[in-house]
């Protein structure tokens, strides 16, 4: 198995863990590894999660998981129709449990930029931008965000530019977990094959640990099993190519 | 209505347009080739979320500005790189959105308003950025939202799997923000899979999606999402979105698009 | 979920309470029916045009205000008495709106927002009589459209034609307001002539007019807007109207609609 | 031929004439007068005008008219769906050409009031309210009142309550065709049954007469016929019972 791979299941797990007594969750586009990681929490822990996506698809059967998370697949199975205005609406009115979002930078707020590295009027690198992320992470009550890399430059002091802040709660990444505490991102778990200190090497900032910070389980036998069945075309290791 | 009719439609200078469908799927990607060839356009693009039709009108070279909470490809062909150097080199200006304050945009101009508050955005550097004015709730003042200004396109292009000649127009699987697009636009074009009989639509009159009443045209288009994808039609058609990705410049896509052999004219009138 | 379940749902007091449909065209009136028999209620009732549904509800006494741009049975059957004689001595607060002010304040329910700017209204003295304020456009000062505050109901409870078990409603003909009146309220109850499989029913999934995730239950209600109309299934009852309009007080209403043998507990819950 | 009847053709004769050119137009419920005369402008001389009603039916057959002007026949033979709150959009974007509204009171100034008769926190008859009419009076470009009673307590020097005000341009009584020419309703036309001396005395003002006022035609053996056709069952005649 690559390190590649492995980071992949371990953050996928990890992110599925998380969703235990939500109810209902969110994900946009360009987010492979919460589409699995949903369908995971769906199958071993959670069943009742209601599941939105942007197709407006509802609690679909995951059978037709996508690189692209806002394919004609994500409707596959779906039991209703809820657009992606509804579901921006419903996070707007203070009814949307989980939303995850992704972050080119997290700073040590816990607040994101997926807008430019530079300024923003003249920047030197245009990010694609936050997509729903501005209005969704003040509005939903709790954000999960993933970045598939953990290093000075990703996890930093300040963002370039905040593009959303609110209710991050956790940062998971190739390397572990970090949760927001008292307004500040905080070590909360380490993987089997990373370190409590490999992550505050690699994060932009001297970053504490929670008191409760642990190394997270590896995968179960019954988490590898599930994963395997959902998502046989290693959808989740797209994002790592 | 032709294509080329279609690409007519708006006049020459600075427009406001919106297109249908959201980043690879179910966008009007035949009109875009189609409108890439004219050279009087300075377009203000607005959706949620674009990537081969902002891609290509950037490279174009047809664009001013960008109203838009993402462009990009997604996770597999990764970024819009044409977008990208426009905006970097100055040429485009990103007036990067929240997709939700796309859609408050266009609501805003649904409702014949200027501008709508919005729930969200507390924290973002967005508002400052693009210079959005917080208003006060006059029942309840330290409640302060965001002002949207409206975005009313000149013109909303829609790529349907189905439509009838009268412009009832059926979109079959995800919605995108589509069906606010047609209220909020000025003129709507239709491009559709498919031009039927009103009574072979697959939804009954009262559940049509763009109801007529607001449809300059119809365009028959079959592909016209390619080298996206269409529910129920085609999936994405990988070496496509490549091809344009590799294009160096203009006459690169000029001549790539004659490879193609779709130009406005051959296309035939709806039936 | 029986009707006795739903008329359960709202707890004792001041509750705001939407019906769909309009005027007399598929309105949840066996519902209304339902709900008559407590006492423990003081609505707030909100929709555009109301008629049998609020006149029998002020009667019943379960009203303290209603909103709403029109409150009477249209030409045919004159006046909502029991309404307006509720009103003229004072017992119920008439807060009327423009239909589209109804609709601006949902609108703003449903995007969470506790207000919303809206086009129109200048000269009327609705303005002054409701106490709505207008509110600048920060980017025109001299554009001042006049903010409607939000009414977001407590309950919602929608008349279709078709529902599954899940609570995914497909109405035909005229939606009214019905599907933003979904995404306004806290929580939605359909009332169905017909509750069939999801794959029975009349449209697409995708075409769904009330989505499942917005609903807490769906009641089996077979002729549930007679003595209204519910289109494609039954026209209005004259009689059925008459005979509301003639009752006289409180007593009478309870008298007679035991006399129609609907109670809410004889409700056959959802196959 | 009852006085009714006769008011009742030349109204509805009249009001379509009024039609001429129109692109699109709206009635809305408890109008059976105006949409007996929509159908009679698009049978007889604008049939590309777009017909517009609440239930969302658009350029419906006019086979199936209802006494009751939202009922499901209101969609009879529609060739699009365009709903309720689609034509308040529509108005509110300055795109509705033509409205019908009724006003219980209509004013020297043509404003309506479809409110209240006494004062709006205590009234004396609380009528059924303005509909949509606040909001489409300033909105359409332009708006035709009908009433189908003529008399002091009904055109009045000011409405007890101004419901809705804006752009009124005519008013359809059984009298004759008022007309809003600089801010003020003048006589425009009377019936052949009625005279400019009995508008002038059923009035509730002074009210002068435009420039071009004359004698409006009764209707034509044309409209006769197309009238018994399009409305059989006498919709039309509802609103004098």
């Amino acid at each position: 198995m690559s390190d590649d791979a492995r980071c992949a299941d371990q953050m996928t797990v990890s992110l599925a863990r998380l969703l235990t007594g939500a109810r209902n969750v969110f994900h946009g586009l360009a987010s492979p590894l919460p589409a699995v990681a949903i369908a995971l929490a769906k199958s071993l822990h959670n069943p009742l999660m209601e599941y939105l996506n942007i197709t407006g698809g509802v609690d679909i059967d995951s059978s037709d998981l996508d690189v692209s998370t806002c394919a004609p697949g994500f409707l596959t199975g779906s039991r209703s129709f809820f657009s992606l205005i509804d579901i921006f609406d419903l996070s707007a009115r203070g009814k949307l449990d989980v939303a995850f979002l992704g972050g080119v930078q997290i700073d040590r707020a816990g607040r994101i930029n997926n807008s430019v590295i530079g300024a923003f009027e003249a920047p030197k690198v245009k990010l694609p931008g936050g997509a729903g992320s501005a209005a969704i992470v003040p509005t939903a009550r709790r954000t999960i965000v993933w970045r598939t890399r953990h290093d000075a430059r990703t996890i930093v002091e300040r963002c370039d530019f905040v593009t959303a802040a609110g209710n991050v709660r956790e940062v998971v990444t190739p390397l572990g977990i970090l949760r927001v505490d008292n307004g500040e991102l905080r070590i909360a778990r380490w993987f089997d094959y990373s370190s409590e200190a490999e992550i505050r090497e690699q994060t932009g900032f001297p970053i504490a640990s929670a008191p409760d910070a642990a190394v997270e389980p590896p995968p179960t036998d019954e988490e590898r099993e599930a994963l395997s069945r959902i998502d046989p075309k290693g959808v989740r290791g797209s994002e790592f190519r | 209505m032709t294509m080329a009719e279609a690409v007519a439609l708006l006049p020459p200078g600075e427009r406001t347009m919106a297109l249908g469908g959201n980043s690879l799927h179910r966008t009007p990607h035949a009109f875009v080739r189609a409108l890439a060839r004219r050279t009087d356009l300075a377009l203000h693009l607005a959706k949620t979320a674009g990537a081969y039709d902002i891609d290509l009108l950037c490279l174009a070279g047809l664009v001013r500005a960008v109203s838009a909470g993402f462009v990009g490809y997604e996770t597999q062909f990764g970024l819009a790189r044409h977008y990208r150097r426009a905006v970097e080199s100055g040429a485009v200006k990103a007036w990067e959105h929240a997709c939700y304050t796309v859609i408050a945009a266009m609501r805003a101009a649904a409702y014949g308003l200027e501008f709508l508050p919005v729930r969200g955005l507390d924290g973002s550097d967005l508002v400052k950025a693009r210079g959005f004015e917080r208003i006060s709730n006059p029942y309840r003042p330290d409640d302060r939202p965001v002002a949207i200004p409206a975005i009313a396109p000149d013109l909303a292009v829609i790529h349907v799997q189905y439509a009838d000649r009268a412009g009832n127009g059926v979109i079959l699987g995800a919605k995108c923000e589509d069906l606010l697009m047609a209220r909020a636009a000025n003129q709507v074009v239709l491009t559709a899979e498919h031009v039927v009989k009103t009574d072979a639509l697959p939804v009954p009159l009262d559940h049509v999606d763009i109801p007529a009443v607001l449809v300059t045209g119809v365009v028959e288009s079959p592909r016209g999402a390619w080298p996206g994808s269409c529910h129920g039609e085609y999936p994405i058609d990988p070496a496509g979105v490549e091809a344009l990705i590799a294009l160096p410049d203009r006459e690169a896509l000029l001549a790539y698009l004659d490879t193609l052999q779709e130009s406005a004219d051959s296309r035939q009138e709806a039936h």
